[in-house]
C-alpha cells in the first residue's frame, strides 16, 4: 500500500499548509472555502493512511524522509496567487488520478469515487479563482504568471508512477498539460515554458526527499503530539 | 406617529420585525451596533483556534478544530448579511471594525496559550455565548433571530466537542490533566465577563428588553451559566477558580465569588492581553486581500460587460 | 535557584529570538553583532541553568509553562526597530541586574561581573541604534517610536522581585527609567505614557504564563531534541 | 610597456601585487569577479546553516552553530572590503549579486534537510573550500591571500566541527546514525563539484595559474579533497556514495566514479533546488534592510553636520 500512503501523505501536508490560512483570507467566503478544501483532503488522508496503518502515529512520528508526498503540496502558502496556483495544478491533478483510479474497481476505488467528486469542487474553486486573478487587475496578472512560474517545476513529479496503484500516471500527464493550459489560456496567462522538474531535489518527494520548508511543516504539525508520548487525545 | 405604534404593537405581539418594516432609529442603531459586534466577534474569534489548527495533537481534533473555525467564518457570513438587512454594508462594518469604531467581544484578547485552551473555550466561551444566544433565537428582529436559530444549533455541537476535549485530557495522563486545569484556571472568569456588567451597571439593557433584543439580564444569564457549568466541571473531574463558589439551597443555585471588573474594564479600553495583535492580525489580513479584491472586482466588471455585449451583439 | 532559573531562561529564549536575524540582518555588519549578543546571552543562559539542573534538559524537555522568563524576551522579533527596542529595554536591565548582582558577592556574583561587561557592550548597540533609528529618518523615527511604545507594557515585569536573587529589582526601576528615558529623549522620540503592565497576561511571564508567540517559539527550539528520546547530540 | 613589465617581474618573483601597485586590467577584472563570488559565497552561505540555528538539539551545538554563521558573516566583510581595494564597493557588488549578475558558490543552492546536514557541510563543504583555498593564502593580489590567511585558520576549525558532529550521530542511534548516512549521500558528490569543471573544461583556469591566482588545477585539488575524505568517512564508520571509489595503487590516490556534470550545469543554470530561494531571501533582506540603511546614513549626515558647526563655533 505504498501508493496509498503517498496519496494520503500529499492529502496530509496540503491540508495542512491550508490550514494555516484560517481566519487570513482574502474575504470571508475564502475563509470558508479554504477550510472546506483543507477539511476534504484531511478526510481522504485519514482514510487513506489508515489503510497502510495507524493515522496519527503515520501523521506525527514519521520522520521527515518517511514522508512520501510530492513536493508541491508541502511549499509555504506564498500569498493568494501562489495558494491558488498550486490549488489549480494539483486539483487537476486530483481529479484525473481519482477518476482513473475509480475506474480501476481496486480497493481504493471506492474512496476514489468518493472523492472525485469533492475534488471536482476544489479544481472548480481554483480554476474561477486562477480566472479572476489572471485576468483582473495588472497587479493581480503578475502575481498569478510569478505563481504558476515559479510552481511549475514542482509539477513533473505528480506524474511519476506508483507501484501498485494501477494507474497510469504517465498516461495522464498529457491530459493535464491540456486541461491547465486551457484555464492558464483562459485566465489571459502563458503556460511556464521552464523544466517541469530539476534535478536532485525539485520532483523527490516521492523518494523521502523533501525541501527545507517541510521540516518546519513537520515541526509544528508533530510538536505537541511528539512532547507527550503514548498519550491520547 | 402611527408607525411608531405599529412598530411598538408588533414588538409586545411578539411578531418579528423585518426589513421592510418601519423601526425606530435608535433601535435599528442598536442592532446595528449588537449586530456587527456579534459578526465581528466571529471572525477575530477565528484567531485563537486556529492558532492550534496547526498543531492539533490528532488528525480527528484537527478535523474538528478545521470545522469549527470555518463554522465560525460561516456564522460571521450569516451575521453581516443579517446586518445589511439594516441597510449598511459588510465593507462598511469591517472598515469600522479595523479603525477601532466597532468592537469584538473581549474575549477573544485572551490568548490560547495550550491546546487544553481549545477545549475549554468550546466549553465555558462556546457555553456562555449559547446562554447568551439562545434568548436572541427569540429576538424582535426576524433576520437576526433566524440567524441565531442557525448558529446557535452549530455552537452547541462546538460547546459539547469542547468538553469532550477537556474529558480526555482530564482523564490523560498528569501533564494533560494539568493543562486542562491550567486553561480552566484561565478561561473561568474571563466567560463570566462575557455576560456584561452587573443587571445595575449595563448601559444599554433596560431599553434593549423592553425592544425584545434582549430577553433577560445579565446577571440572570450568567447565574443560569454558572449553575450549568459547576455540575460539569465535577464530571470533567476540574475544578472552578473560585473558592466562593457554592451551592446556595434557599436560592436554588449556586453563589460564586465577586468578578474582578477593573480587568474587565483594562481589556475592554485596549489593555488586554492580545487586543492589538488580534486587530493587527485582522488588518494585515484585510490589507494582504486587497489585491485580490480589486481583481475579483475588475474580473466581475469585465464579465459583465461581456455579457451585456453578448446581449448587444444577440439583438443587432 | 529558582532565581537563577528565571534569568537563565530570559538569556536563553531571547538570544533563541535573536538567533533568527542570522543572515537577515540590514547590514552585514549587524549579521555579525546580533549574532555575537545571541552568542553571549546564550553562554549566560548555559552557566545559569546549569545551576540548576542539565542545560540540555531544562532547555528542551519544559513545557511552556515551566518557562519563567520574561514575556518581553519571546514575544517575535518584528521588524529591525522592535528588535532595537526590545534590545535597549532588555540590555538596560540586565546591566543594572548584573551590576547589582555582582556586588551582592553571592554564588551568582562570578557570574554577573563577567556578564556585566557583555551586556555593557549590548547596550552601547542597543543606544547607538536607537540613536540613529528615533533621529533618522520620518520612517524610522516612526517605526522606532511605535516600536517603543508596543513594547512598553512588557517592561514593568523586569522589576518584579525574585526571590533568593538579593538584588532589590523594584528598586532598580527608577534608575532604568531614567536611563532609558535619556536614550529615547537624546533620539528625539518620547517615553511612551501608556501601563508598563497590563492584567492576567502581560508581565506573568515569572509566574509561568506566556504569550500565543511562545508556544511556537518553543515547538521550533524543542522539535528536533523530542523527536530523538535519550539521544546524544 | 614597463609597467606590465613590472608586474611580471612581482608575479615570477612572487612577490605580492598591492591595491596601489599597477595592475593588467584582465588581472583586475578576474580578482573582482573571483572575490565578490567568493565574498557573496560566505553570505548566500549563511542561509542553509542559519536554517538549523533556532532548531540545534542541544545549547552546545546551538552556540557552535551560531558562532559558524557568525564567522561566515565575518568572512563576508573581509572579502569585501578586500575586493573594495580593487576600486569596487560592496554596495556595487550587493547590487549585482542581487540583480544575478555575479555568482556565488553554487554548493548553496542545495537544501539542508536535517541537523546533519550541518555537519555534511561542515565536513564536506568547509573541507572542500579549505583545499580550494589553502593555496589562496600565496595568491598574488597581496589583500586576498591575507584574507584567506584568517578565513582558512576560521574554516579548518569549522571542518573539525562538522567533522566531531557527524561522529556524534553516526555513533548514536540507529536513526541519527541513517541521518547522517543520508546527509553525507546527499552532499557528497555536490562537494567534488565545488572544485568546478574538469581541467580540460575550465574556462578561466590557465590565466589564472599564470597569475599565480590559482595554483593548482580543478583536478588536483579535487583528488586531494578526495583523498583526505576517504580514511576520514571509514573513521566517521559513513559511506561515500560512490561505488567506483577504490585506491590506485600505482597513483597513490583513490579512483572516483564519473561526476554528473549535467546536474552541476543545471543548478548553475538557475535550476537547482534552491536558486531562487536563497536570491529571493537575500533580496527580501535587504529591501527589508532598506530604511535602516537610510535612518543610519541619514543620522550619520546630522551628525557629522553638527561635529562641522561644532568645530565653526569653536573657531569663531
Amino acid at each position: 500500500m505504498a501508493a496509498a500512503r503517498a496519496l494520503g501523505d500529499d492529502a496530509l501536508v496540503l491540508a495542512q499548509r491550508l490550514g494555516e490560512w484560517a481566519g487570513d483570507a482574502p474575504v470571508l467566503e475564502e475563509d470558508v472555502a479554504l477550510t472546506n478544501i483543507a477539511l476534504d483532503l484531511l478526510g481522504q488522508a485519514r482514510t487513506l493512511l489508515s489503510l497502510t496503518g495507524d493515522e496519527d502515529e503515520l501523521a506525527f512520528l514519521r520522520e521527515e524522509h518517511e514522508f512520501r508526498n510530492v513536493q508541491l503540496a508541502e511549499l509555504p502558502i506564498g500569498d493568494f496567487a501562489d495558494t491558488t496556483a498550486r490549488q489549480l495544478y494539483f486539483s487537476v491533478y486530483q481529479e484525473l488520478l481519482y477518476a482513473a483510479l475509480a475506474d480501476t474497481g481496486g480497493a481504493l476505488a471506492p474512496l476514489a469515487a468518493k472523492a472525485v467528486v469533492e475534488v471536482a469542487y476544489h479544481r472548480d474553486h481554483a480554476e474561477q479563482w486562477t480566472l479572476r486573478l489572471g485576468d483582473g487587475t495588472e497587479e493581480s496578472h503578475r502575481r498569478m504568471q510569478r505563481a504558476v512560474d515559479g510552481l511549475w517545476r514542482y509539477t513533473g513529479e505528480l506524474f511519476e508512477p506508483l507501484d501498485g496503484l494501477g494507474v497510469d500516471l504517465p498516461g495522464l500527464h498529457p491530459v493535464w498539460r491540456e486541461r491547465v493550459a486551457d484555464v492558464l489560456g483562459r485566465a489571459t496567462l502563458t503556460v511556464p515554458g521552464g523544466p517541469d522538474r530539476t534535478p536532485w531535489a525539485a520532483g523527490a518527494g516521492r523518494q523521502g526527499v523533501h525541501t527545507e520548508a517541510f521540516g518546519r511543516l513537520l515541526a509544528e504539525m508533530q510538536y505537541l503530539h511528539r512532547a507527550h508520548p503514548g498519550a491520547s487525545w | 406617529g402611527e408607525l411608531q405604534a405599529a412598530f411598538d404593537d408588533a414588538v409586545a405581539a411578539d411578531t418579528r420585525i423585518e426589513p421592510r418594516d418601519w423601526m425606530p432609529d435608535a433601535y435599528r442603531a442598536t442592532l446595528v451596533r449588537q449586530m456587527a459586534q456579534h459578526a465581528h466577534s466571529e471572525i477575530i474569534g477565528m484567531q485563537p483556534e486556529a492558532n492550534w489548527i496547526t498543531r492539533a495533537p490528532s488528525l480527528r481534533r484537527k478535523a474538528i478544530l478545521m470545522a469549527k473555525v470555518q463554522d465560525e467564518a460561516g456564522h460571521g457570513l450569516y451575521l453581516y448579511s443579517a446586518t445589511e438587512t439594516l441597510g449598511v454594508s459588510r465593507d462598511d462594518l469591517l472598515d469600522k471594525l479595523h479603525a477601532g469604531r466597532q468592537r469584538y467581544s473581549s474575549i477573544f484578547n485572551y490568548p490560547t496559550l495550550t491546546w487544553a485552551d481549545v477545549g475549554a473555550i468550546g466549553w465555558l466561551v462556546d457555553g456562555a455565548a449559547i446562554t447568551n444566544q439562545v434568548p436572541l433565537c427569540r429576538c424582535s428582529y426576524g433576520p437576526y433571530a433566524r440567524a441565531m436559530v442557525r448558529i446557535c444549533k452549530e455552537e452547541s455541537f462546538h460547546q459539547r466537542q469542547g468538553y469532550e476535549l477537556l474529558l480526555a485530557l482530564s482523564r490523560g495522563t498528569p501533564e494533560q490533566h494539568a493543562m486542562a486545569q491550567d486553561a480552566v484556571n484561565r478561561w473561568w472568569w474571563p466567560s463570566l465577563m462575557m455576560f456584561g456588567p452587573a443587571d445595575g451597571e449595563s448601559a444599554h439593557s433596560a431599553q434593549s428588553m423592553a425592544w425584545k433584543i434582549k430577553r433577560h439580564s445579565n446577571d440572570e444569564l450568567r447565574q443560569r451559566f454558572v449553575d450549568i457549568c459547576v455540575p460539569q466541571a465535577e464530571v470533567l473531574g476540574l475544578t472552578l477558580p473560585d473558592p466562593d463558589l457554592r451551592w446556595n439551597e434557599s436560592r436554588g443555585s449556586y453563589d460564586h465569588g465577586a468578578i474582578d471588573w477593573s480587568e474587565f474594564q483594562e481589556v475592554l479600553r485596549g489593555n488586554g492581553p492580545c487586543n492589538e495583535q488580534r486587530l493587527d492580525r485582522r488588518r494585515t489580513a484585510h490589507e494582504n486581500g486587497t489585491w485580490v479584491r480589486e481583481a475579483a472586482a475588475a474580473y466581475a466588471a469585465k464579465h459583465a460587460a461581456d455579457q451585456d455585449n453578448a446581449h448587444e451583439e444577440a439583438r443587432a
